[in-house]
Protein backbone atom coordinates (compact mmCIF):
# COMPACT_ATOMS: atom_id res chain seq x y z
CA UNK A 1 0.00 0.00 0.00
CA UNK A 2 1.28 3.13 -0.84
CA UNK A 3 1.70 6.44 1.91
CA UNK A 4 1.63 9.80 0.44
CA UNK A 5 2.08 12.60 3.05
CA UNK A 6 1.65 16.28 2.37
CA UNK A 7 2.46 20.04 3.71
CA UNK A 8 4.20 19.96 6.80
CA UNK A 9 2.93 15.87 7.46
CA UNK A 10 5.50 15.09 4.80
CA UNK A 11 8.44 17.98 6.45
CA UNK A 12 7.86 16.11 9.55
CA UNK A 13 7.83 12.67 8.80
CA UNK A 14 10.99 14.00 5.87
CA UNK A 15 8.88 11.68 2.94
CA UNK A 16 6.29 12.31 0.37
CA UNK A 17 5.64 8.63 0.24
CA UNK A 18 6.45 5.35 1.20
CA UNK A 19 5.44 1.82 0.52
CA UNK A 20 4.29 0.03 3.72
CA UNK A 21 3.23 -3.65 4.16
CA UNK A 22 1.13 -3.54 7.06
CA UNK A 23 0.91 -5.62 10.31
CA UNK A 24 -2.72 -7.64 11.28
CA UNK A 25 -5.26 -5.53 13.29
CA UNK A 26 -4.41 -2.70 10.94
CA UNK A 27 -8.17 -1.98 9.70
CA UNK A 28 -8.88 1.92 9.42
CA UNK A 29 -7.34 5.30 8.77
CA UNK A 30 -7.26 5.28 12.29
CA UNK A 31 -5.39 2.21 12.66
CA UNK A 32 -2.97 3.17 10.14
CA UNK A 33 -2.02 6.25 11.49
CA UNK A 34 -1.56 4.50 15.59
CA UNK A 35 0.63 2.12 13.57
CA UNK A 36 2.90 4.84 11.50
CA UNK A 37 3.15 6.91 14.33
CA UNK A 38 4.52 4.55 17.03
CA UNK A 39 7.03 3.61 14.05
CA UNK A 40 9.41 6.62 15.75
CA UNK A 41 9.90 9.23 17.75
CA UNK A 42 9.74 11.63 14.63
CA UNK A 43 6.52 9.74 13.62
CA UNK A 44 4.72 9.99 17.30
CA UNK A 45 5.22 13.91 17.39
CA UNK A 46 4.15 14.45 13.60
CA UNK A 47 0.97 12.64 14.16
CA UNK A 48 0.60 14.06 17.60
CA UNK A 49 -2.56 15.79 17.43
CA UNK A 50 -4.67 13.13 15.52
CA UNK A 51 -7.91 15.87 15.36
CA UNK A 52 -5.02 17.25 12.86
CA UNK A 53 -4.87 14.57 10.57
CA UNK A 54 -7.04 14.75 7.63
CA UNK A 55 -6.77 11.47 5.21
CA UNK A 56 -8.30 10.21 1.96
CA UNK A 57 -8.46 6.63 0.98
CA UNK A 58 -7.84 6.26 -3.01
CA UNK A 59 -8.68 10.17 -3.73
CA UNK A 60 -11.60 10.29 -1.96
CA UNK A 61 -11.96 11.92 1.58
CA UNK A 62 -13.05 9.69 4.13
CA UNK A 63 -12.82 10.39 7.88
CA UNK A 64 -10.91 8.26 10.62
CA UNK A 65 -13.23 5.53 10.81
CA UNK A 66 -12.79 4.43 7.08
CA UNK A 67 -11.78 0.41 6.49
CA UNK A 68 -8.68 0.81 4.13
CA UNK A 69 -8.73 -3.04 2.85
CA UNK A 70 -7.89 -3.42 -0.64
CA UNK A 71 -6.82 0.89 -0.88
CA UNK A 72 -3.79 1.20 -3.54
CA UNK A 73 -3.31 5.19 -1.84
CA UNK A 74 -3.53 6.06 1.74
CA UNK A 75 -2.77 9.90 1.41
CA UNK A 76 -2.83 11.70 5.42
CA UNK A 77 -2.09 15.37 5.16
CA UNK A 78 -2.86 18.02 7.79
CA UNK A 79 -5.87 20.69 7.20
CA UNK A 80 -6.45 22.31 4.00
CA UNK A 81 -5.20 25.59 3.23
CA UNK A 82 -6.15 26.41 -0.77
CA UNK A 83 -8.22 29.02 -2.03
CA UNK B 1 -18.84 22.96 -15.83
CA UNK B 2 -15.04 22.51 -15.81
CA UNK B 3 -12.32 22.20 -12.93
CA UNK B 4 -8.44 22.80 -13.54
CA UNK B 5 -5.72 22.30 -11.35
CA UNK B 6 -2.26 23.23 -12.60
CA UNK B 7 0.86 24.86 -12.19
CA UNK B 8 0.57 26.85 -15.33
CA UNK B 9 -0.65 31.17 -14.70
CA UNK B 10 -4.04 31.54 -16.04
CA UNK B 11 -5.22 34.92 -17.25
CA UNK B 12 -8.61 36.09 -15.08
CA UNK B 13 -10.03 38.48 -18.05
CA UNK B 14 -9.42 35.66 -20.84
CA UNK B 15 -10.76 33.13 -18.87
CA UNK B 16 -14.12 35.34 -18.30
CA UNK B 17 -14.34 36.06 -22.11
CA UNK B 18 -14.23 32.70 -22.83
CA UNK B 19 -16.25 31.84 -19.58
CA UNK B 20 -19.36 34.17 -20.78
CA UNK B 21 -18.32 33.56 -24.46
CA UNK B 22 -19.92 30.11 -23.58
CA UNK B 23 -23.01 31.39 -21.98
CA UNK B 24 -24.44 33.37 -24.20
CA UNK B 25 -28.49 34.02 -22.98
CA UNK B 26 -27.60 33.82 -19.34
CA UNK B 27 -28.09 37.37 -18.07
CA UNK B 28 -25.64 37.23 -14.89
CA UNK B 29 -21.99 35.79 -14.42
CA UNK B 30 -19.72 36.24 -11.21
CA UNK B 31 -16.69 35.66 -11.64
CA UNK B 32 -14.35 35.65 -7.80
CA UNK B 33 -10.57 36.11 -8.66
CA UNK B 34 -8.08 35.13 -5.57
CA UNK B 35 -4.56 36.40 -5.72
CA UNK B 36 -1.16 35.83 -3.83
CA UNK B 37 -1.65 38.98 -0.62
CA UNK B 38 1.20 40.83 0.54
CA UNK B 39 0.28 43.51 3.31
CA UNK B 40 2.51 46.56 3.99
CA UNK B 41 3.13 45.26 7.59
CA UNK B 42 3.55 41.56 6.73
CA UNK B 43 5.32 41.33 3.29
CA UNK B 44 5.20 38.71 1.59
CA UNK B 45 7.85 37.51 -1.37
CA UNK B 46 6.31 34.07 -2.42
CA UNK B 47 3.99 31.66 -1.46
CA UNK B 48 3.57 28.00 -2.33
CA UNK B 49 1.06 26.04 -3.00
CA UNK B 50 1.56 21.98 -2.41
CA UNK B 51 -1.45 20.39 -4.23
CA UNK B 52 -2.60 17.00 -4.27
CA UNK B 53 -4.03 16.82 -7.84
CA UNK B 54 -6.19 13.63 -7.89
CA UNK B 55 -8.23 14.38 -5.01
CA UNK B 56 -8.28 18.15 -5.93
CA UNK B 57 -9.79 17.21 -9.28
CA UNK B 58 -12.45 14.85 -7.12
CA UNK B 59 -13.20 17.26 -4.56
CA UNK B 60 -13.41 20.13 -6.82
CA UNK B 61 -15.71 18.01 -9.21
CA UNK B 62 -17.73 17.22 -6.42
CA UNK B 63 -18.31 21.35 -4.97
CA UNK B 64 -18.35 22.54 -8.67
CA UNK B 65 -21.85 19.71 -8.75
CA UNK B 66 -23.44 20.22 -5.77
CA UNK B 67 -23.09 24.70 -6.51
CA UNK B 68 -24.08 23.67 -10.04
CA UNK B 69 -27.76 21.83 -8.01
CA UNK B 70 -28.15 24.23 -5.51
CA UNK B 71 -28.33 27.26 -7.13
CA UNK B 72 -29.65 25.81 -10.87
CA UNK B 73 -26.39 27.35 -11.93
CA UNK B 74 -26.08 27.38 -16.04
CA UNK B 75 -22.34 26.99 -15.80
CA UNK B 76 -19.59 26.63 -12.79
CA UNK B 77 -15.86 26.54 -13.16
CA UNK B 78 -13.08 26.52 -10.60
CA UNK B 79 -9.44 27.03 -11.79
CA UNK B 80 -6.84 26.99 -8.88
CA UNK B 81 -2.81 27.18 -9.39
CA UNK B 82 -0.31 25.22 -7.61
CA UNK B 83 3.64 25.73 -6.93
CA UNK B 84 5.21 29.11 -6.26
CA UNK B 85 3.43 32.55 -7.02
CA UNK B 86 4.45 36.12 -6.52
CA UNK B 87 2.93 38.70 -4.67
CA UNK B 88 -0.33 39.84 -7.24
CA UNK B 89 -0.54 36.82 -9.08
CA UNK B 90 -4.15 34.85 -9.51
CA UNK B 91 -4.43 31.80 -7.40
CA UNK B 92 -7.84 30.73 -7.54
CA UNK B 93 -10.68 31.84 -10.32
CA UNK B 94 -14.51 31.11 -9.69
CA UNK B 95 -16.61 31.75 -12.17
CA UNK B 96 -20.77 31.37 -12.24
CA UNK B 97 -23.42 31.69 -14.62
CA UNK B 98 -27.42 31.96 -13.68
CA UNK B 99 -30.32 33.68 -15.14
CA UNK B 100 -30.55 35.74 -12.21
CA UNK B 101 -27.58 37.66 -10.13
CA UNK B 102 -28.73 35.98 -6.92
CA UNK B 103 -27.89 32.68 -7.69
CA UNK B 104 -24.52 33.80 -9.73
CA UNK B 105 -23.42 35.46 -6.46
CA UNK B 106 -24.65 32.43 -4.00
CA UNK B 107 -22.74 30.10 -6.08
CA UNK B 108 -19.39 31.30 -6.10
CA UNK B 109 -19.40 32.02 -2.59
CA UNK B 110 -20.62 28.52 -1.88
CA UNK B 111 -17.83 27.38 -4.52
CA UNK B 112 -15.21 29.68 -2.72
CA UNK B 113 -16.19 28.54 1.09
CA UNK B 114 -16.08 24.65 0.13
CA UNK B 115 -13.03 24.73 -1.81
CA UNK B 116 -11.47 26.62 0.92
CA UNK B 117 -11.66 23.90 3.55
CA UNK B 118 -12.47 21.34 1.05
CA UNK B 119 -10.12 21.07 -1.35
CA UNK B 120 -6.51 19.58 -0.98
CA UNK B 121 -4.14 22.82 -1.27
CA UNK B 122 -1.96 24.09 1.48
CA UNK B 123 0.04 27.35 1.77
CA UNK B 124 3.24 27.99 2.51
CA UNK B 125 4.07 32.17 2.79
CA UNK B 126 7.54 33.03 2.46
CA UNK B 127 8.68 36.77 3.46
CA UNK B 128 11.39 38.49 5.27
CA UNK B 129 11.55 36.63 8.17
CA UNK B 130 11.31 32.94 6.73
CA UNK B 131 9.01 30.44 5.46
CA UNK B 132 5.95 29.05 6.92
CA UNK B 133 2.66 27.18 6.93
CA UNK B 134 -0.42 29.17 6.32
CA UNK B 135 -2.99 27.48 9.63
CA UNK B 136 -6.28 26.82 8.40
CA UNK B 137 -8.67 29.43 9.93
CA UNK B 138 -11.44 28.55 12.19
CA UNK B 139 -13.78 31.27 9.89
CA UNK B 140 -13.18 29.48 6.81
CA UNK B 141 -14.94 26.69 9.12
CA UNK B 142 -17.63 29.05 9.90
CA UNK B 143 -18.15 30.38 6.02
CA UNK B 144 -18.89 26.83 4.80
CA UNK B 145 -21.44 26.18 7.72
CA UNK B 146 -23.56 28.79 7.17
CA UNK B 147 -24.39 26.05 3.60
CA UNK B 148 -25.23 23.28 5.74
CA UNK C 1 -13.02 53.77 -7.64
CA UNK C 2 -14.68 54.16 -10.73
CA UNK C 3 -17.83 54.84 -12.32
CA UNK C 4 -18.73 54.66 -16.35
CA UNK C 5 -21.28 55.53 -18.14
CA UNK C 6 -21.45 55.18 -21.96
CA UNK C 7 -22.98 53.92 -25.12
CA UNK C 8 -19.35 51.94 -26.00
CA UNK C 9 -18.89 48.25 -25.47
CA UNK C 10 -16.81 46.95 -22.85
CA UNK C 11 -14.47 44.34 -22.83
CA UNK C 12 -15.29 42.16 -19.63
CA UNK C 13 -12.36 40.38 -19.27
CA UNK C 14 -9.71 43.45 -19.78
CA UNK C 15 -11.68 45.61 -17.54
CA UNK C 16 -11.43 42.50 -14.78
CA UNK C 17 -7.33 42.74 -15.46
CA UNK C 18 -7.53 46.10 -15.80
CA UNK C 19 -8.92 46.25 -12.22
CA UNK C 20 -6.71 43.30 -10.81
CA UNK C 21 -3.15 45.53 -11.72
CA UNK C 22 -4.31 48.57 -10.39
CA UNK C 23 -5.00 46.53 -7.04
CA UNK C 24 -1.57 44.73 -5.92
CA UNK C 25 -1.50 43.38 -2.73
CA UNK C 26 -5.10 42.61 -2.48
CA UNK C 27 -6.29 39.17 -1.66
CA UNK C 28 -9.80 39.24 -3.43
CA UNK C 29 -11.43 40.61 -6.25
CA UNK C 30 -15.43 40.04 -7.20
CA UNK C 31 -16.94 40.79 -10.64
CA UNK C 32 -20.36 40.76 -11.92
CA UNK C 33 -21.31 41.18 -15.51
CA UNK C 34 -24.50 41.56 -16.57
CA UNK C 35 -25.68 40.62 -19.87
CA UNK C 36 -28.74 40.68 -22.61
CA UNK C 37 -30.43 37.75 -21.30
CA UNK C 38 -32.65 35.49 -24.53
CA UNK C 39 -34.22 33.25 -23.31
CA UNK C 40 -35.72 30.28 -25.76
CA UNK C 41 -39.56 30.74 -24.25
CA UNK C 42 -38.89 34.54 -24.56
CA UNK C 43 -36.10 35.71 -27.12
CA UNK C 44 -35.14 39.02 -27.25
CA UNK C 45 -33.56 40.70 -30.12
CA UNK C 46 -32.37 43.91 -29.35
CA UNK C 47 -32.67 45.69 -25.19
CA UNK C 48 -32.84 49.42 -25.75
CA UNK C 49 -31.48 51.27 -22.58
CA UNK C 50 -32.29 54.75 -21.79
CA UNK C 51 -30.42 56.81 -19.54
CA UNK C 52 -29.97 60.18 -17.81
CA UNK C 53 -26.21 60.48 -17.69
CA UNK C 54 -26.01 63.73 -15.12
CA UNK C 55 -27.90 61.96 -12.56
CA UNK C 56 -26.37 58.31 -13.25
CA UNK C 57 -23.15 59.53 -12.57
CA UNK C 58 -24.26 60.85 -9.33
CA UNK C 59 -25.91 58.31 -8.31
CA UNK C 60 -23.06 55.98 -8.92
CA UNK C 61 -20.65 57.53 -7.31
CA UNK C 62 -22.81 58.07 -4.26
CA UNK C 63 -23.37 54.07 -4.54
CA UNK C 64 -19.62 53.71 -4.84
CA UNK C 65 -18.76 55.14 -1.69
CA UNK C 66 -21.68 54.27 0.33
CA UNK C 67 -20.11 50.64 -0.27
CA UNK C 68 -16.35 51.15 -0.49
CA UNK C 69 -16.99 52.64 3.15
CA UNK C 70 -19.44 50.01 4.84
CA UNK C 71 -17.38 47.07 3.42
CA UNK C 72 -13.55 48.36 3.38
CA UNK C 73 -13.32 48.12 0.28
CA UNK C 74 -9.79 48.96 -1.93
CA UNK C 75 -11.53 49.69 -4.69
CA UNK C 76 -14.49 49.67 -6.49
CA UNK C 77 -16.03 50.64 -10.12
CA UNK C 78 -18.87 50.66 -12.23
CA UNK C 79 -19.33 50.31 -15.56
CA UNK C 80 -22.88 50.62 -17.28
CA UNK C 81 -23.96 50.50 -20.80
CA UNK C 82 -26.70 52.73 -22.51
CA UNK C 83 -27.90 52.40 -26.14
CA UNK C 84 -29.30 49.59 -28.09
CA UNK C 85 -27.48 46.03 -26.96
CA UNK C 86 -27.97 42.30 -28.78
CA UNK C 87 -28.22 39.12 -27.10
CA UNK C 88 -25.17 38.30 -24.97
CA UNK C 89 -23.84 42.05 -25.09
CA UNK C 90 -22.03 43.38 -21.72
CA UNK C 91 -24.73 45.45 -19.66
CA UNK C 92 -23.02 46.34 -16.88
CA UNK C 93 -20.21 45.27 -14.77
CA UNK C 94 -19.23 45.91 -10.90
CA UNK C 95 -15.98 44.93 -9.44
CA UNK C 96 -14.87 45.03 -5.99
CA UNK C 97 -11.45 44.70 -4.57
CA UNK C 98 -10.58 43.55 -0.87
CA UNK C 99 -8.65 41.68 1.53
CA UNK C 100 -11.39 39.17 2.19
CA UNK C 101 -13.75 37.44 0.44
CA UNK C 102 -16.68 38.14 2.10
CA UNK C 103 -16.45 42.10 1.66
CA UNK C 104 -15.77 41.72 -1.54
CA UNK C 105 -18.97 39.77 -2.29
CA UNK C 106 -20.92 41.72 -0.19
CA UNK C 107 -20.05 44.73 -1.50
CA UNK C 108 -20.84 43.70 -5.43
CA UNK C 109 -23.87 42.93 -4.33
CA UNK C 110 -24.58 45.78 -2.47
CA UNK C 111 -24.07 47.44 -5.59
CA UNK C 112 -26.02 45.55 -7.78
CA UNK C 113 -29.34 46.11 -5.52
CA UNK C 114 -28.97 50.03 -5.46
CA UNK C 115 -28.00 50.23 -9.18
CA UNK C 116 -31.21 48.39 -10.55
CA UNK C 117 -33.46 50.42 -8.36
CA UNK C 118 -31.22 53.59 -7.83
CA UNK C 119 -29.89 54.20 -11.17
CA UNK C 120 -31.11 56.09 -13.87
CA UNK C 121 -31.36 53.73 -16.49
CA UNK C 122 -34.93 52.34 -18.44
CA UNK C 123 -34.88 49.18 -20.06
CA UNK C 124 -36.74 48.52 -23.22
CA UNK C 125 -36.95 44.53 -24.79
CA UNK C 126 -37.85 44.44 -28.52
CA UNK C 127 -38.94 40.19 -29.11
CA UNK C 128 -40.96 39.13 -32.36
CA UNK C 129 -43.89 40.17 -30.77
CA UNK C 130 -42.83 43.81 -30.39
CA UNK C 131 -41.14 46.30 -28.06
CA UNK C 132 -42.20 47.09 -24.45
CA UNK C 133 -40.68 48.78 -21.14
CA UNK C 134 -39.45 46.39 -18.66
CA UNK C 135 -41.14 47.22 -15.34
CA UNK C 136 -39.22 48.14 -11.81
CA UNK C 137 -39.19 44.10 -9.94
CA UNK C 138 -40.89 44.22 -6.25
CA UNK C 139 -37.94 41.54 -6.14
CA UNK C 140 -35.29 44.37 -6.44
CA UNK C 141 -36.59 46.72 -3.78
CA UNK C 142 -36.83 43.11 -1.24
CA UNK C 143 -33.00 42.87 -2.07
CA UNK C 144 -31.85 46.81 -1.97
CA UNK C 145 -34.03 46.50 1.50
CA UNK C 146 -31.56 43.68 3.13
CA UNK C 147 -29.00 46.53 3.58
CA UNK C 148 -31.07 48.94 5.13
CA UNK D 1 -37.47 76.04 -15.87
CA UNK D 2 -35.78 72.81 -18.09
CA UNK D 3 -38.02 70.11 -18.04
CA UNK D 4 -36.79 66.39 -18.73
CA UNK D 5 -38.76 63.36 -19.45
CA UNK D 6 -37.59 59.50 -19.47
CA UNK D 7 -38.92 56.36 -20.75
CA UNK D 8 -42.54 56.25 -21.31
CA UNK D 9 -43.03 59.29 -19.61
CA UNK D 10 -41.16 60.63 -22.56
CA UNK D 11 -43.13 58.48 -25.20
CA UNK D 12 -46.12 59.11 -23.44
CA UNK D 13 -45.76 63.14 -23.45
CA UNK D 14 -44.46 63.09 -27.18
CA UNK D 15 -41.16 65.13 -26.01
CA UNK D 16 -37.75 64.52 -24.10
CA UNK D 17 -37.61 67.77 -22.54
CA UNK D 18 -39.12 71.46 -22.62
CA UNK D 19 -38.85 74.68 -21.11
CA UNK D 20 -41.24 75.64 -18.67
CA UNK D 21 -42.61 78.82 -17.01
CA UNK D 22 -44.05 78.08 -13.91
CA UNK D 23 -47.07 79.91 -12.73
CA UNK D 24 -47.17 81.15 -8.97
CA UNK D 25 -47.65 78.43 -6.15
CA UNK D 26 -45.99 75.80 -7.66
CA UNK D 27 -43.50 75.37 -5.46
CA UNK D 28 -42.48 71.80 -4.81
CA UNK D 29 -41.66 68.87 -7.59
CA UNK D 30 -45.54 67.62 -6.60
CA UNK D 31 -46.79 70.93 -7.15
CA UNK D 32 -45.24 70.63 -10.78
CA UNK D 33 -46.42 67.41 -11.26
CA UNK D 34 -49.88 68.38 -10.37
CA UNK D 35 -49.23 71.43 -12.91
CA UNK D 36 -48.14 69.42 -15.81
CA UNK D 37 -50.65 67.15 -15.66
CA UNK D 38 -53.33 69.87 -15.73
CA UNK D 39 -52.18 71.38 -19.13
CA UNK D 40 -53.63 68.43 -21.14
CA UNK D 41 -55.52 65.04 -21.49
CA UNK D 42 -52.44 63.08 -22.45
CA UNK D 43 -50.22 64.85 -19.34
CA UNK D 44 -53.53 63.92 -16.85
CA UNK D 45 -53.43 60.13 -18.51
CA UNK D 46 -49.09 60.10 -18.33
CA UNK D 47 -49.07 61.40 -14.79
CA UNK D 48 -51.98 59.44 -13.37
CA UNK D 49 -50.10 57.03 -11.01
CA UNK D 50 -48.41 59.83 -9.05
CA UNK D 51 -46.29 56.67 -7.38
CA UNK D 52 -44.61 56.11 -10.47
CA UNK D 53 -43.34 59.18 -11.15
CA UNK D 54 -39.51 59.58 -9.72
CA UNK D 55 -37.99 63.11 -10.02
CA UNK D 56 -34.92 64.77 -9.87
CA UNK D 57 -33.83 68.16 -9.39
CA UNK D 58 -30.44 69.32 -10.67
CA UNK D 59 -29.53 65.51 -11.02
CA UNK D 60 -30.17 65.19 -8.19
CA UNK D 61 -33.03 62.53 -6.79
CA UNK D 62 -35.31 63.83 -4.47
CA UNK D 63 -39.19 63.27 -3.17
CA UNK D 64 -42.28 65.08 -4.36
CA UNK D 65 -42.26 67.45 -1.67
CA UNK D 66 -38.82 68.81 -2.87
CA UNK D 67 -38.52 72.36 -3.53
CA UNK D 68 -38.24 73.69 -7.14
CA UNK D 69 -37.51 76.89 -6.19
CA UNK D 70 -33.78 77.96 -8.41
CA UNK D 71 -33.72 75.06 -10.30
CA UNK D 72 -32.36 74.66 -13.74
CA UNK D 73 -33.19 71.49 -14.68
CA UNK D 74 -36.26 69.04 -13.02
CA UNK D 75 -36.61 65.12 -14.48
CA UNK D 76 -39.52 63.20 -14.08
CA UNK D 77 -39.52 59.45 -14.66
CA UNK D 78 -40.61 56.14 -13.98
CA UNK D 79 -39.01 53.66 -11.72
CA UNK D 80 -35.66 52.74 -12.36
CA UNK D 81 -34.48 49.76 -14.23
CA UNK D 82 -31.12 49.37 -14.81
CA UNK D 83 -28.37 46.98 -14.21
Amino acid sequence: MKILYFAWLRERLNRGEEEVSLPPGVATVGDLIDWLASRDEAAELAFAKRSLIKAAVDAKLVNHSAPIAGASVVALFPPMTGG
Amino acid sequence: MGVRVSTGAFDPGAETNAFLAAGNGAGAAVTFTGVVRSKPDAPITALTLECYPDLAINQLTAIVAAATERFGLLAATVIHRYGTLGPGEPIVQVMTLSPHRDAAFKGAEFLMDYLKTDAPFWKQETGPTGTHWVEAKAEDDVAKARWE
